[in-house]
Formats: C-alpha cells, structure tokens, sequence
C-alpha cells in the first residue's frame, strides 16, 4: 500500500541474504533487510532499492523480489477468509489470502463474537452476521493459540464481501446487514463490508 | 529395514554385483603415483559445480546442483500451517525430509527413509535453522524436500549449499546464505570436496587417521551452523580441517551469488539465457 | 532431549551465572563434572551391562554378542548394532513412537563414532571369514532423561562393551571340508573385549557466550547450540557433529572442542580406573538402591 | 579435573529414623468399627474402613483419613503455590502445579500493569501472551477448587505474581511443611516461596528500592552479583539434600541445613556423603530443640 508520492529509487542492483547494503547511519531497515551489528543487511534475493517516505528521514533500504511476497498472516495484516462453520460464540473459517497475496494453503481463523462488530457488541449474533460458505475480508487481531489466529471485523471497511443465497446467485448488499438475493429476493442478515476501493484488489 | 509391501520387492537374497568386485580387489590408494586421484583432480581442487534455481516450477522455491555425479534437487514448500497436534509454536520452523534416489549409490536404498537419511535431514535441517529468519514467519512451518539422484560423495555439503539457495529461491527471509562443503583426511593428506570412492579410499598404513569432515557456513556472518566430523583427528587437525572447509565455502560463494542473481533476473524478464553454468573459480 | 519451558528470568539468571561469574545454579564451574554411579553385570541374560546414573538420568546398557553372516562389504569382521529404547518410564511422552525420533539421533551419533575400524578389534569378532561372525547388539535403555542424555549413554556403553564377555567358539574342519562352531559349555570360557580406545561422548553446551559441559535439563533450555565431541584416552577427537538450531563461530568451536578433549582425557581415565577395578564385578546391587 | 565414580550406594536410613506409627498400603483394614467416620484416602466395604493409598492413619476425633506418603498435590483453598505457565488461552492461563490436573489463572484473577482496580480490557486479552507467556513462573494463591480437583488461582496481592530471576526446585508436596506463611526473607539475603504444591522458588532479597509494587511484570534482568548467586546456588543444593533425606522443609530445617552446610563449598554438597553429614546434623539440632 505504497503511496506514490513516495520517492523510490531503484538502485539496478541484485542482492543476495546476506549482503551488506550499508549502514545504519544512512538507512533505514525496510522490507527484504535486516540490521545487525550498525549495519543493514539483505534478508531477500531480489533488486535493491530505497525509498524516501519523509524528506526529512533517511531513506529505508528495500528488497523486492520480483514475483510476490510470501507471506503468512501477521498481526494487523488484512486477510480474505472463507466461513467454514459457525457456532453461538464464534466462526470458524480458513484463511485465503493475506493483504493481496492467496496463500497455496490455507491457515484457520476464528472471530469471536464480539469481535464481529465494533458497537453494541452484546447484541451480535453470530448466525446473524455469517454463514458458512461466505467471504469475508477482516482484520488479524493477535497470533491467537495453537488452533487458530484471532481475526476480527469490526471496522466498517470489513464483513462479508461475498455470500451466496439457497438459490446458489452471489447476493447483493442491501444495508450493512442485509443482503438481497436478486434471483429469490430473499433477504438474509449479514455483517457486511462497506468495500473500498484498495481493498477490491485483496478479495478477488 | 523395513520394507515397504506396497511395492514389488526384489528377490530377498539379492546383493549388488558391485559388493563381489569390491571384494576381489585389494585396498585402493586414495592418491595415484603422480598425486592425482583417481578421477584426475589434484588433492585441493575442487570439482566445478552447476546451479540452477528455480528448477521445480511447481514448488515455492527449489534448486539443482550437479558437482560433476553428484546430484541433488531440493524443493521449499511452504509456509504453511504447523499441524494442529504441535501445539502453540511462536516462531517458524523448518521440516526437512531427505532421500536417496532408490538408485543413487552403488548399493540400492531402500523405498523407506531409512535412519541415516532421517540423520541427514536433522543436519540440513539444523544447518539452515540459523540462518532463516524464523520470527517472521510465526505459527508457520516450511517444508524443504532433498533428493539425492546421485551420489558421488559430499552429499550432505551438496544438500546443505541446495537448500538454502532454495530456501532463498522461495522468497523465505533468511539472515544469511548456507553452504557446505566436506574433505576427506588420509594421515596427512586433505583430499577437498571428496568423491564417493574418496569417501571410503583408504590409506596403506592402518595407523593413518582418516575422517570425513562436513561444514555448514554461513558466509556473511561468518558462522559455523553444521560441522559433522566422522573418524579420528586430533584436536588442532579437525580445528584445521573446519578452517579448510570454511575456505572451500568462501570458494563455492560467488557461484551462489551469481546463481540466485540470475534466478533474480529471471524473474524479471524470463528469456534471458536459460541456463546459467558458472565454474567455481 | 526431553525438552523442559523457562521463563526469561530463569534464563537470565542462569545465562549470566555461567557467563559471568562461572557458577552454575547447582554450584558447580562451568567445566565440571558432576560424580555419578555406575554398576556393571546388572542384567544376567546379557553378554555384558551397565547401569549408570547421573543426577536424574539413568540409562542401562545390556550388549548381546550373537552370530551371524557378515555384512559383504567386510566378510572377515564382526560389528556393533546399537539400539536406543526410550523407556515410557522416563517420560509419558516416549510411549509409544514417542522416542523414536531422539533414539535414532542417539543410536546415529554412536554408529559414526564407532563405525570407525580403530575402536573394537573387529576383526577378533570373526569366527569364519564370509560365513560367521559375532555382532554385538547394544542395546540402551534410558530409564529416566534428566540432562546430559549422551555423554551418559556413551560412558554406559562403554562400561558394558567393558564387561562383555563373548563364549569362546572353536572352528572344526569335518572330513569333506565343511566348518563346524562349537561354543564351550563351560561358562568360565570366555573372551574379553578390549576397550581401551573406546571414546566417550562429551557434550559442550554453549550458553550464552560460555559454554559448559554435562548440563543439567533447565541448562540445555537456555542453549541454542552444543557440540558432540567423542574424545577417547588420549584425547584425540574420534567424531565430532554440531548440534541444535544455533550456529558458532570457529573460535568458539576451538574453545570447545579444547575443553571437550581435557574433559574427554579425564573421564575416560576415571572410567579405566574404575572398571579395572569394579567393571568384572558381577554381583550386582541391582535396582534396589 | 578429577571425575568420581561410584558404585551405587544404599539408600541410608538415619539411625534416628523413627517409622511412622501406623502406616497402610492398599487394601489393609484400618478399622471394623462403624462408629468412624470416612476421611481422604480411605473406603467403606462391609462395615470396614479400608485405605485406598499407601500412608499415614490420622484420626481426627471420629474421622478417620489416610495421609498419603508420595502423592501429587491436592490444593486447598488458601495454599500458596508456585507453578509454571503451560498455555495461554481465552481469558485464562493454564498454569502446571504439580497437580492432577493443570490449575487455572483468570485474566480476571490477575493484578494487571498499571494499578490494582484497573478495569480488563478487551486489549489486555490480546495483550494476554505479553503479560504471562508459556513457560513463566508465577506464585499464587489457590482461590477455590473446581469438582473436579482443578484448582483455580489469583494473584490478586502483590506478593503474589511473576516471578523474576532465580532458581525453582521441585520437591515432593508431602515435604512441605504448612505454616502460617509460605514466603521467607532468610538472614543470608536470600527469599524461598515454598510452595505448597512441592515447588520451591529461591531467589535474591530484594532491596527496599528495589520492591516495586508491579506483580512482577516489570523484570529486573540485571545481573546477579556473585555473592547472591552462591548464597543461591547453596540454598537451592540445601533444599534438595532435605528432600532427598525426605525431611520436611519450613523456614527453621532450612537455615538449619544452610548453616549446616557452611562448613564445605558449595559445589561438594553435591556429594551425597558430604549431604549426609549435614543433614545428620541438622537432625540432632532439630531434635534437641523439639525436646
């Protein structure tokens, strides 16, 4: 989520784990780099480059690898999940893709049901805001326990993105928890997301 | 061993031909009259290695490396979920599963890991444990498969060095690069990068140490991650022959580094020269 | 090993103790050994055994010396075949499968050292070159796992190689030239092994920026690397494989290994003197102690 | 360097050792007559009260129990325990207490960083591995006791929390002589919690500065001067011989044993003969006062 007003310079240089790239004193420690002993390091095989986000700081040192990132869920990081089985207290569901990288496979999530919305928080029903077989577009909370991450989707930007009706047609959002079948007119109660445009690119 | 019933098994009494020729001769001399040995390289060359990353399409990162008949594929997989029986694990942590081709040695192996290789996968896998950044990949494991098609000795340097440019093709943050390399040490002599025939030569005098000696390096951070001495050696010897190790991985290290710069390139612009040969220097 | 959780203020106060003032929690520098006990011939359907205890570990070694065709590649030499058991005495965690993984470390570390031809005259474990030969079957069971699981396990094989008594066979030729073993019925024929270039296992743990040998479990918590150094009476280094998920600089593997070498010499000369003096003793106190 | 080996020793029996007055195994009839009443340990089978583990018989006016020679700990309510972080979980750390079952420590028992009446947020439950993770030591108070056995914990005073740098011993619970309180500043500026579940945490007095009411979050890595760590390292091989010679351990036989043992280095009390004579003589003065 790059602003463009950043000031990127491509330095056309390759590096290796491993390599010096320069000193503290003069970098910062962006992705792809680590720091060690006064010096910032690669951590990454890919191109080198650094960018300025504030005229004032030092540049952060970068390295991309050409192709995507791996990436597993992190604490914060926005992830697309798929309902697998929801009970009183909470949700169950598979982990997709995180930020805009799908994952080969899938990591479990749960939201718990107060971490479904963020205001009247004793009032969320959990069948009342998904069902299994929904997308959903939230937000990891914390590492959670050996069974799962913690997610949540209490912003406004995050909730079901997709959902099917029994009439098997993708449903669409009538309010933020309602969604409309356009084939039955069937209407079903969900925690829907206001989409954003940035966020489209992560769900499809 | 066990044997795995699944498959067509040969006859139980059948024994490889190479066990009865091996018998008829009398002991080899590891070095030939002129100080060669016995396939033409002096006792500190080393043989010149071939890499290419990105040799599995299908796997997050993989490699192949050839040092001449030696032979060795490594696929990453992964991150994926720690299975649930593990418990909570705050940081990453690597699998390693390491194989012989059935056909890869003079004698068979067998279908089943057997416990050398179960052995082998511990050392690459403690190898490379230092050197992935393990903390940035929480709850996750990565899986990293080696085959050995061939074994012409220095296998488990060759695997060492193969993972982890592997590990780096897959995109994995790593503090450092692994490579490995082994020698073989008669009495006095060092023989560098031994092949299979080296690995078991013998000398003429019993009394003669003779040890196989195998390192892990980490060239930035200038560490020691494996280091496996098989034989006898005296304390000061085997101090030597890890720094003669370490040299050769110094060696090997600009092969590796234009390696994973071209499997970079690659990446960016895929009809650039499809392979990539680099002799060590 | 049978992994045990600290917290960081336990981790802390044991790193600095042996950093810094090279005292350990139990009192001891970080280069000493603790004593321990050991007793041979305590399994009377063995060849040979021992039992060793040391602080909360305590394994039993019992050696089979059995007859059989040789491997191909050295027709004319016997072998040793060690198996590791971790009994689910010692932890719930070893039932079943549990320990198999550790043994097969375990049982690993002891084939590389003694695959090496100088350890055992191999070659007097011969009865008849391409047909029979004796292998000794070691078989080791760990009872309890406290720390400082393979140094023990090592110097129990070694004791029990010690008191191993192999029959003594003769080889008749029958008229048409077939081979006949006959082993002596008198239980006072026996062979020894010789056992004087046996090594012994010791392990240097680096924690922190020192390092220690014979760690106790909570030390082996705090350590990220150990070397496994196999040093026999001379002090020469019979094998050598780094262990655990830490990397060491080649100073500090010199340093290590030196000290292994000077601990290596000392128990193995404790070890001599012992078993010259007890290691024939079959009357054993048993377990009941 | 020189390495002793021994053979294996017996185990000693103090001369002074007196055996218990009436001790049971399984399945021995304690008594016929049915005027008694049932106690721990014990079971009712055709009018006969029969022990059901291996101890001591103590009769209390009518009831009769068992009180078992080796046993994991049962808890009470009101014992003060030291016991170690096994998972983190919703709104609740499982904690191992030498018990049956783990114990359980609610983010509601727990005083959190930043006052005592701070009111939980949903942020401290995330914040859950940051305050206590697994493998942290903690000592307690066992707040009740579930139908099951499972003990329930707080730390709701500022005795009680994490616990810093410093060494944990665990003995057999039976050990653990119950007193009015389990903490003790010792005169060799050393502090023992013995725990009332058998684990026994040594660690350094703290200096009045030092003392800061926080439960313990806060950690004071600093290094432990030499001194201390002797002094430690001499309490913790102290407390070990008294268990091995199955002696109960309260404040008294504990400075006993430290005196006691000042005569010799710390690392040669790891000599079980060198134990012995300590121990021996720790029994004498112990006797000779109880007279």
């Amino acid at each position: 989520m790059a602003a463009h007003s950043d000031h990127v310079k491509h330095h056309n240089r390759i590096c290796v784990p491993g390599e010096h790239l320069g000193l503290e004193s003069e970098y910062h420690t962006g992705p792809g780099t680590y720091r060690r002993n006064g010096s910032i390091y690669a951590s990454l095989a890919g191109h080198l480059c650094s960018r300025t986000e504030v005229e004032t700081e030092l540049p952060a040192l970068t390295v991309l690898q050409q192709e995507i990132q791996i990436t597993v869920p992190r604490q914060k990081s926005l992830v697309t999940c798929k309902v697998v089985s929801i009970t009183s207290k909470f949700c169950r569901c598979d982990i997709l893709s995180v930020e805009s990288v799908p994952l080969t496979e899938t990591f479990r999530g749960m939201i718990r049901k107060e971490d479904i919305r963020a205001t009247e928080k004793d009032k969320v029903e959990v069948y009342k805001s998904f069902r299994p077989g929904d997308i959903v577009l939230a937000r990891v909370l914390s590492l959670g326990d050996a069974q799962s991450y913690l997610l949540t989707t209490a912003e406004n930007e995050l909730g079901v993105v997709l959902a099917k009706s029994e009439a098997g047609v993708p449903m669409v959002p009538t309010s933020w928890c309602e969604m409309t079948c356009p084939k039955t007119h069937d209407k079903q109660l969900r925690k829907v997301a206001k989409v954003q445009p940035h966020y489209i690119a992560y769900a499809s | 061993m066990p044997t795995d019933t699944k498959r067509i098994q040969g006859p139980d009494a059948s024994q490889s031909t190479f066990l009865y020729k091996k018998r008829a001769n009398t002991v080899q001399p590891a070095l030939l009259e002129e100080g060669k040995r016995q396939d033409g390289r002096s006792p500190l060359e080393i043989r010149p290695i071939f890499l290419k990353a990105g040799a599995v399409s299908q796997a997050k990162g993989s490699c192949y490396m050839e040092m001449k008949n030696t032979k060795v594929i490594c696929a990453v997989y992964g991150p994926r979920e720690v299975p649930r029986r593990d418990g909570f694990v705050i940081n990453g942590q690597l699998r390693c599963e390491f194989k012989f081709a059935t056909f890869a040695s003079e004698v068979r192996h067998g279908h089943l890991t057997s416990h050398t290789e179960k052995d082998l996968a511990l050392q690459v896998q403690q190898a490379l444990e230092p050197a992935v950044c393990l903390h940035k990949i929480p709850k996750s494991q990565v899986d990293i498969f080696i085959t050995v098609l061939e074994n012409d000795g220095s296998v488990l340097s060759a695997a060492i060095t193969c993972a982890s440019i592997a590990v780096a093709n897959a995109g994995i943050e790593m503090y450092d690069l692994v490579i490995g390399s082994s020698l073989r040490q008669t009495g006095e002599t060092l023989l560098l990068d031994p092949t299979a025939f080296d690995e078991t030569a013998e000398s003429e005098s019993t009394d003669d140490t003779q040890a196989i000696v195998t390192v892990g390096f980490l060239p930035s951070l200038k560490q020691v991650s494996c280091s496996v001495q098989q034989g006898q050696l005296q304390c000061e010897d085997s101090i030597k022959a890890l720094q003669q190790c370490i040299d050769v991985c110094e060696r090997y290290y600009q092969v590796v580094y234009e390696c994973l710069k071209k499997s970079v390139k690659k990446l960016k612009s895929p009809v650039e020269s499809p392979m990539d040969e680099a002799p060590a220097s | 090993m049978a992994s045990i959780q600290l917290g960081e203020g336990e981790k802390t106060f044991i790193i600095h103790g042996i950093c810094k003032d090279d005292l350990r929690s139990d009192g001891r520098t970080c280069l000493s050994y603790r004593n321990f006990e050991l007793e041979c011939g305590v399994v009377s359907n063995t060849s040979g055994s021992a039992r060793l205890k040391l602080s909360n570990t305590q394994v039993l070694v019992g050696v089979k010396a059995e007859m059989g065709p040789p491997n191909p590649l050295n027709p004319s030499r016997g072998g040793i075949e060690f198996f590791v058991d971790f009994s689910a005495n010692a932890s719930p965690k070893f039932a079943g499968r549990g320990g198999d993984e550790l043994a097969a470390e375990i049982s690993n570390m002891l084939g590389l050292v003694y695959k090496n031809k100088k350890m055992l005259d191999y070659k007097s474990l011969c009865v008849i070159a391409g047909q029979c030969v004796w292998t000794l079957y070691a078989d080791i069971v760990v009872l309890e796992c406290g720390g400082n699981l393979l140094d023990a396990i090592a110097l129990a094989v070694k004791a029990a190689l010690y008191n191993t008594r192999i029959p003594l066979v003769t080889v008749h030729k029958d008229m048409d030239g077939t081979e006949d073993i006959d082993v002596s019925s008198n239980p006072h024929d026996f062979v020894t092994l010789d056992t004087k270039n046996l090594p012994v296992l010791v392990t240097v743990t680096t924690v922190g920026s020192g390092h220690i040998v014979d760690a106790t479990l909570e030390e082996e918590a705090c350590s990220m690397a150990c070397i496994v150094a196999a040093v026999n009476k001379e002090g020469a280094i019979d094998g050598m494989v780094k262990k655990g998920s830490g990397s060491l600089t080649i100073d500090s593997i010199y340093k290590m290994l030196t000290s292994a070498k000077q601990i290596g010499k000392d128990l193995n000369k404790s070890l001599d003197d012992f078993l010259s003096k007890k290691g024939s003793d079959m009357s054993s106190k048993g377990f009941l102690t | 360097m020189a390495i002793f080996i021994t053979t294996p020793r017996k185990r000693h029996v103090c001369d002074e050792f007196t055996e218990p007055q009436r001790l049971v195994t399984p399945g021995a009839t304690i008594t016929a007559d049915s005027d008694f009443m049932r106690g721990h340990g014990t079971y009712m089978e055709e009018d006969e009260l029969i022990a059901s583990v291996a101890g001591v018989v103590e009769k209390v006016n009518k009831l009769i129990s068992v009180r078992p020679l080796k046993t994991r700990y049962n808890g009470e309510v009101g014992d003060v325990i030291v016991g170690r972080i096994q998972e983190v979980g919703q709104k609740r750390w499982k904690v191992d207490v030498n018990s049956r079952l783990n114990a359980i420590l609610m983010l509601s028992a727990v005083n959190l960083p930043g006052g005592e009446l701070r009111k939980r947020s949903a942020e401290d439950e995330l914040k859950m591995r940051q305050y206590l993770t697994e493998g942290d030591l903690i000592s307690a108070e066992v707040q009740s006791v579930f139908s099951d056995g499972a003990l329930s914990l707080h730390t709701r005073s500022l005795k009680y929390g994490k616990l810093g740098q410093g060494i944990m011993v665990r003995v057999s619970p039976s050990l653990i002589k119950r007193r009015k309180t389990h903490f003790h500043n010792l005169t060799c500026g050393a502090s023992v919690i013995l725990g009332n579940n058998g684990y026994v945490w040594i660690t350094r007095t703290p200096t009045e500065e030092e003392e800061a009411p926080d439960g313990g979050f806060v950690q004071n890595l600093q290094p432990v001067s030499d001194e201390d760590r002797r002094v430690l390292a001499r309490l913790r091989n102290c407390i070990l011989g008294l268990a091995d010679h199955r002696m109960m351990l309260y404040d008294t036989s504990v400075i006993y044993t430290y005196a006691a043992s000042e005569d010799y280095p710390v690392a040669d009390l790891l000599n079980p003969d060198i134990m012995k004579d300590v121990i021996l003589k720790v029994r004498q003065q112990l006797n000779q006062e109880a007279t």
